[in-house]
């Protein structure tokens, strides 16, 4: 059995024998509740477990929108889905095989997303009357048929967390509390994993209020012992270890991973980073994260804006530190401006967008790929920087390395585009050694040499950057600006040859970069095929998988992902000409796609989704099959 | 031991460009001339501006400078003085530039008490794209913009500094050179940000706008100098003072009918900004228009602070180790 | 005949989507309970809002809403009231949106004296995005994005409105229903730009941070409620007052020592801002917390002023007629 | 004859017949002083007299970049140059064959855009030691050679008037200033042009003072007659009026053709416009106009920043007037966060961008068409905006006209895009009735009709524009704002199938727009060709010119020109595909070739240009021809 949908349904039927175990592939889950429910903590207390047994596992939180709403309706349910498998994993899972919901808002908000025959658990005893009116049911969805599909199992999960909890001394509000113990206690036992590590946890984190590390383990227990002994359940499951290659491992969002780097390449480059942030979804926790970090060389600035942010951080720059600003969409509009400053100034400086839905306002929860254009052409004038995406949660730690490293050996603006997915989402990290990782080299200019004067915007013939000095630096004094400059002295210079030079040297300089990015990697190439498909940021796991769930069915495409937009890798041109048909799906209406077309004049078909979410495996296999006419 | 400056040290070989009358000449000067008595190494000044005609003046300082964008210089002064708290930050900015775009940043790196020193040159105008009404540009006033007179009241440059809970305020003006250079020195020596309005004569676009309180023949009835600890006297013939009423009003009172013991003292660290702000408010022909420093008071400042909690997380985390770091969380390993 | 309006008819049929105990809530029926008061038809009032947990609030109003972008609400909220003298227009802000990235709109729209009434709800926290430091943070206070401590010194509302000139200036508190209602109330009928402060409790993530002032045990010796006209006594049982020393300075003083007639005399009209901004600046302990309107001063509009200048273009100009202007300057005619 | 600098030599030959005056087809002029020699105003006296004259003009002022710089030097010369001629213009002229120098820095800035064989008029008076030192002279130009490619003409302008009005009563400094009236009157005797018009103007203009007029009088006629007699003119020439049109001329520039355009919107839509604007070079002349024409109900907002003026424009447009902002690259970068608000609230705006050269602060005073990618990508999101391009000085006025029309008609922003060469330029302009131009329909949603409640974002069938309601108006009270909208309520949603739905719409609306913008039209078809000229904007002229020069060369291609980028019109891909070669000029590295690109898939060839100035038709011919290998 692959996955739990394929079990046949006699499995489910509640019998009397011995229970069953089956053995399946991978499992994706979905804990959803309201917003008080505490099922942010199961999610990440099973995900912990699952780690620490050994699947692959890859995740995704499901936040309400912005504000608090009231409880019980939709809009204050929360979720976190969890995939895990034997084998690799490269999203967090299409659909959910099984959803523990919590009230019925919670199953409302998430019955769209189930997997047909997927098995869902819910809380009988929120199925009251005016729940179901507070989720927008008109009628009770356990009777009027709308479960069929599914594989229900009811469980009066507060009833039976309060029995357990009976005779405790806290409050009742605190025994409710437990309730998502409960549910975790009995996906445990599901999907047949271990308690201890959540004891252990329980036991730490409540080392203070022995009553409510009681409470909680109880429950815990209560659920894991209900279910190995009701009828309800007849069979549970099993996810075999996956082959990890050896080393140790955490897991980690996209936004974490950031951060992470940002602080590595403080030590890496013996320099300090400056983070200049102005608070915005789904960004803000860049900020938050590094404000603890500040002993790692961290200058973190909250700005009254995202101007004063990026021009902070392009002062820091020209001091000679790292300069570094996160945002998201409307942030990185705001930002236009001042990252040409740095474009005209050549300063290095990295400026990250976790893209968000749009425009405007848009949907400040939800991923979308759509600021690629804003990254690229967003500024007036020839105003070249670079663009590097991040593919996967881990990923964000290497490239905002990338990017630090870009940005100061050819003293050059780099946006990094993540999004809200990545930023959310996690996955097991492979933890690598400080010393594998690469150095980012950071040579200020410190003497006149043995030249006669200083000339600020002489270039280095190789890497065409300018040199780096630090205010402060004796002898070196010198005046920039945002006015064209002369070649070489750095003056302010209206003349026409000087300008066209400088803005093809702005353009060039970007384009050097190809020598420190890698060649394009096509994958999928065990079998020949005229068909490629490209893609760039998160999307790389749904492709992926795409990709190897066509292959299964005997229809064999190729795929390349392009983690640097600006410069594209050497060899883009040569693999995309390479192939017939191209097809480039992404979250957005088409914007690489246009990109691709506009540089290499070659036909491709953009496969575009642009709802707030990222794609579904399925989808793609489907569109892809339109495209090839399979 | 510091090389012993003088003001040619201080000029850069770049041509100057404002026009023939312009009072940005004089304040350059004031600066080239103030800078050489602080003692500090050339090399330590960075020069930073905004957009317009005032905020060339980087390129002529022989020192580093970075002319930026329109508004935006208080934010990037902030970054650099953050970076290399050991830098003397200098911002250059207009009324337009500080007051209009800029508004927010004045505002914030006020607020914050970084340490940098704001030289706000006020001509009452926009100086470099020809003649348009800037915040201070008074009501009524006829410009290329408001053909018609400025619909829009005027702000006062040192009551936005106040509001925004500067530590240090003073005003001086282009035409008043030594007085220019001691303020220049005492922004220089408070701990802390400084907002100093230079009144500027834009000899193109609103000549003689400052002639009602600065022209040499009455400019002493129509000024008055503060001093820290000093009885607020003025007048050409030191006949006139200031002093405050039951209802908590300024008066400006004759040395004939009262004594100086009348008169307020003024005291630039009260920390109560409500005198200062009236100080700061004056304005002629009811009052004299306050030149001097108007308030200096000690308060922590945001470089202070941010390498405080630095410090108080240095303590209180393990030493900084990234591998540890990396390997933090919920861990496990895979053999 | 205006239609006689009820609280109800401002409610739109939007669900309120605060979080259970936000201040957010009082202030809405505050504002629901006063317009019916008015007199003004429905359809004339305009909420347009920043973003912002606060800035969700036109969407429960019954009438004309824009919920706009971050910070910018006064700007647009003075294009509408421009085009459209009309409407009753107000801004509804966060002390985020109002004075972190908005800071320079709120200064223009107030020193303009665009006739629009501004509501900043001062939670002293971003509440939407979920608990960072604003710029009335207090200092030193940890919030998500201050973990060790916020290195800002705040600013105060109040001090920022009046550096920028306003006209009218008031403070009031969520808790006090009534007040509220009275201060929206003089806002309205004020002719020109009013700025309120209303303190609100966020009670996820800054919560009581009011406490101090505004816990019903403590509230009467820890605010004041100005009245115009009236002697400025405060106190459980009005035993305090608040005069101004010899140096200028506000004291608190007690009524057994005191006379009533000792005491300052409230003037919403005066001129002088100075001792506006002393009793904005007033806080708790050393002094109460000052409430209700504490400026209100008579000055033309923005709109007044446009107006005005395209009156007098009128006059002066020809008559309007497109045609002739197309065809003045140097014509030449071919046949 | 042709042009001037087919002249022989023998013409220029001192002699003591009697003038010859020869004809020619054209002339292109420039006048070069310091600032303070009063260029601009004998440029544009001379301006004036041509045109009442009856040729084809078009004009091109050259300011001195920002601040007034010391006089005597390079960087204060101000120039004016004129193209004139018998037939059509469509620039103000490549490169002048006649140049008016009053002192040596005008001679050192212009000579490098002087015509091979051009005539040299030069103030002798003040080549003296210290002026060319001051202008950067090593040696005196006049005697090192250096100008022997050209005809010099050596007056001692300063001199001669002095003597002129030796017996008037006025300072040395007035009479000083009269020398650019004996400039102006030599250049009128130079190509045979009456002084009538000018006595006239210095007749009105001084009224108020004679003495002054007497000088001005005095020396005009003074540097005609000083031409009439000396040896040093053997040679006069002669511009045949030009065929023109009937009707009424005047002669403008984009900027004011842009402001008229603006006024016209309001009395043709009868509805108040309202203009925010922020100073800013090139476009703050707009709102310099504007400000003096409030009765025509143009209500002129100078806000605090770029930001402020958009934003207050938007709720302008909300409110019900026509709201339009006006800036250059800079702003624009300012405004991109508030453009996309506008676009998600489905408002009326015009955004104007008046062109010049970047990146960052870049050139302020000098055009370059380098915005595009800004004005149709700059923004995050998914965020179509409408964007139209004026192709001359008089076409702002036109384009800005229908900017509003399709603003109102299908509730969405516009950009429009002029540049520094527009916006300072000048042509003549055979005036429109009012009763010509096209009308603006304004229908504001007035009443709920018979619907059962009100729907912001209901959408017309046609053109999918929702609703425009002035708040006010009893019974349509309702909200809107920048998160993404439910389908016809207007609602905040987050719901993915409504946000691509929406997406969809708002892209799908400007591409409606379609229906109202003309076909691409193709000139040059008299002979049949496979290559395609293809432009945008400003450099209509220098291409129509090239695409004719080349004609007479015997080399045919053909040339098309579009207003209209987004959305192209509807036969673009058509013409595109009729041919082979697609050449794309443009000042900037590419960036309409690219969109073409992306758009179509198919291959073009740019040409490029970013020094801050405007193609000079050689230069296009032979690029043109290099690309033929021709
Ligand atoms: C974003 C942006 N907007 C507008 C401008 C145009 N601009 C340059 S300087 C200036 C105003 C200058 O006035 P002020 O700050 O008073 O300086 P002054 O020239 O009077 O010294 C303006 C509007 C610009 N450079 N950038
Ligand atoms: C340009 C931009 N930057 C940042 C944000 C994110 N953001 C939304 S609301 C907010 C602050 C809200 O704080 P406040 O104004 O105090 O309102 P409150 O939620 O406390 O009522 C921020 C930073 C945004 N929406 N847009
Ligand atoms: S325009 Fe005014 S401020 Fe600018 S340089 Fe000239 S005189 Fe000075
Ligand atoms: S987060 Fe705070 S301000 Fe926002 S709704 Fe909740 S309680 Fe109110
Ligand atoms: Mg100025
Ligand atoms: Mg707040």
């Amino acid at each position: 059995m692959k996955s739990i949908v394929d079990a046949p349904d006699s499995l489910f039927q509640p019998n009397n024998h011995e229970k069953s175990v089956e053995e399946v592939d991978q499992v994706t889950i979905r804990f959803a509740g309201d917003s008080g429910d505490g099922m942010q903590l199961a999610g990440s207390r099973f995900t912990s477990t699952t780690a620490l047994f050994g699947n692959e596992l890859a995740t995704l939180p499901d936040f309400p929108a912005e504000i608090r709403a009231p409880a019980g309706t939709v809009a204050g349910v929360s979720g976190y889905q969890i995939h895990f498998s034997k084998s690799s994993i490269h999203t967090p899972g299409d659909q959910p095989e099984v959803l523990v919901a919590m009230n019925p808002a919670a199953l409302k908000a998430n019955i769209k997303d189930l997997a047909p025959h997927g098995l869902i658990i819910l809380n009988s005893d929120t199925f009251t009357e005016a729940n179901l009116k507070k989720a927008g049911y008109e009628s009770d969805p356990r009777e009027d048929g709308s479960l069929q599909n599914f594989r229900v199992v009811e469980v009066p999960i507060t009833k039976l967390t309060r029995e357990a909890l009976k005779d405790l001394d806290i409050s009742d509000k605190d025994k409710d509390r437990c309730k998502n113990m409960f549910a975790l206690g009995l996906s445990f036992w599901m999907f047949d994993r271990s308690l201890t590590p959540t004891l252990e946890w329980i036991e730490k984190k409540f080392a203070s209020k022995p009553e409510i590390a009681k409470a909680n383990t109880l429950a815990l227990r209560a659920g894991y012992n209900f279910a190995d002994t009701t009828e309800l359940l007849p069979v549970h499951f099993k996810v075999e270890k996956a082959e990890l290659e050896p080393g140790t491992y955490r897991n980690i969002t996209g936004n974490e991973a950031l951060s992470l780097g940002v602080i590595a390449a403080a030590s890496l480059s013996k320099t300090g980073v400056f983070l200049g942030a102005y608070p915005i979804t789904p960004a803000s926790d860049i900020l938050h994260y590094l404000a603890r970090y500040t002993e790692y060389g961290i200058s973190v600035f909250q700005a009254e804006d995202e101007i004063a942010a990026i021009c902070a951080a392009i002062g820091a720059s020209y001091a000679g530190s790292l300069g570094i600003t996160a945002t998201s969409g409307p942030g990185m509009a705001l930002k236009s401006e001042a990252l040409n400053l740095a474009v005209m100034a050549e300063l290095p400086l990295v400026v990250v967008n976790v893209q968000r839905g749009g425009p405007s306002t848009g949907l400040p929860t939800k991923p979308e790929q759509a600021d690629l254009f804003q990254a690229m052409y967003g500024r007036n004038g020839e105003s070249p920087v670079a663009v590097v995406a991040a593919r996967s949660p881990v990923d964000c730690f290497y490239k905002v390395l990338k990017a630090f490293q870009l940005a100061v050996k050819y003293m050059a603006p780099v946006v990094l585009l993540s999004d809200g997915y990545l930023a959310n989402g996690s996955e097991s990290w492979r933890l690598p050694k400080v010393s594998e990782l690469d150095p980012i080299e950071v040579k200020y200019k410190q003497t006149l040499d043995n030249a006669d004067k200083f000339y600020p915007y002489e270039r280095d013939e190789k890497t065409l950057a300018r040199p780096w000095v630090k205010p402060g630096t004796p002898g070196l004094e010198h005046r920039i600006g945002g006015l064209e400059k002369e070649d070489k002295t750095g003056n302010v210079s209206y003349d026409p040859e000087n300008h066209e030079k400088m803005v093809h040297f702005r353009k060039e300089k970007i384009q050097r970069m190809k020598a420190d990015i890698p060649k394009l990697e096509v994958l999928g190439t065990d079998n020949p095929s005229d068909v490629l498909l490209v893609g760039w940021g998160s999307s790389y796991g749904a492709i992926y998988d795409a990709r190897e769930r066509l292959a299964k069915e005997g229809i064999f495409v190729h795929q390349t992902h392009f983690d640097y937009i600006n410069p594209m890798p050497s060899n883009a041109e040569e693999v995309l000409h390479s192939y017939k048909t191209v097809i480039v799906p992404e979250l957005n209406l088409g914007q690489f796609a246009f990109i691709l077309q506009g540089t290499f004049a070659k036909k491709v078909i953009p496969i575009t989704q642009v709802k707030g979410q990222p794609f579904r495996v399925n989808t793609l296999v489907k569109r892809i099959k339109e495209i090839l006419g399979k | 031991m510091t090389k012993q400056y003088t003001k040619k040290d201080f000029a850069s070989d770049n041509e100057v460009r404002w026009c023939p009358g312009c009072g940005d000449y004089s304040i350059l000067t004031a600066v080239q001339k103030t800078l050489p008595e602080l003692g500090v190494p050339k090399e330590k000044f960075v020069f930073i501006s905004g957009i317009g005609c005032s905020s060339r003046f980087p390129y002529y300082m022989n020192t580093y400078g970075f002319h930026t964008i329109h508004g935006r210089a208080p934010a990037i002064a902030t970054g650099v003085k953050i970076a290399n708290p050991d830098l003397s930050v200098w911002v250059i900015t207009g009324d337009g530039d500080a007051l209009s775009i800029g508004g927010n940043h004045i505002l914030h790196a006020l607020r914050r008490n970084v340490d940098i020193n704001i030289l706000l040159f006020n001509n009452e105008i926009y100086g470099l794209t020809k003649g348009q009404a800037s915040p201070t540009t008074h009501y009524g006033q006829k410009t290329k913009s408001t053909p018609s007179g400025n619909p829009s009241r005027p702000v006062r440059p040192l009551h936005v500094a106040l509001g925004s809970e500067a530590t240090f305020i003073a005003r001086t003006a282009d035409v008043l050179m030594k007085h220019m250079q001691g303020v220049l020195k005492e922004a220089y020596y408070h701990n802390g940000g400084t907002f100093i309005e230079i009144l500027q004569n834009c000899h193109i676009f609103n000549d003689g706008v400052f002639k009602n309180i600065l022209d040499k023949k009455i400019r002493d009835d129509r000024i008055i100098l503060l001093e820290d600890g000093k009885p607020m006297v003025f007048g050409a013939n030191s006949d006139k003072g200031l002093r405050i009423n039951a209802l908590g009003k300024l008066e400006v009172v004759s040395l004939e009918e009262y004594s100086v013991d009348d008169l307020l003292v003024h005291d630039v660290k009260n920390p109560d900004p409500g005198i200062h702000f009236m100080l700061a408010d004056m304005e002629p022909p009811e009052y004299p228009e306050a030149m001097g420093v108007i308030r200096a008071v000690k308060e922590p400042t945001f470089g202070e602070q941010i390498r405080h909690t630095m410090k108080v997380h240095a303590e209180q985390a393990a030493t900084p180790n990234l591998e540890k770091l990396l390997y933090s969380g919920e861990t496990w390993t895979v053999e």
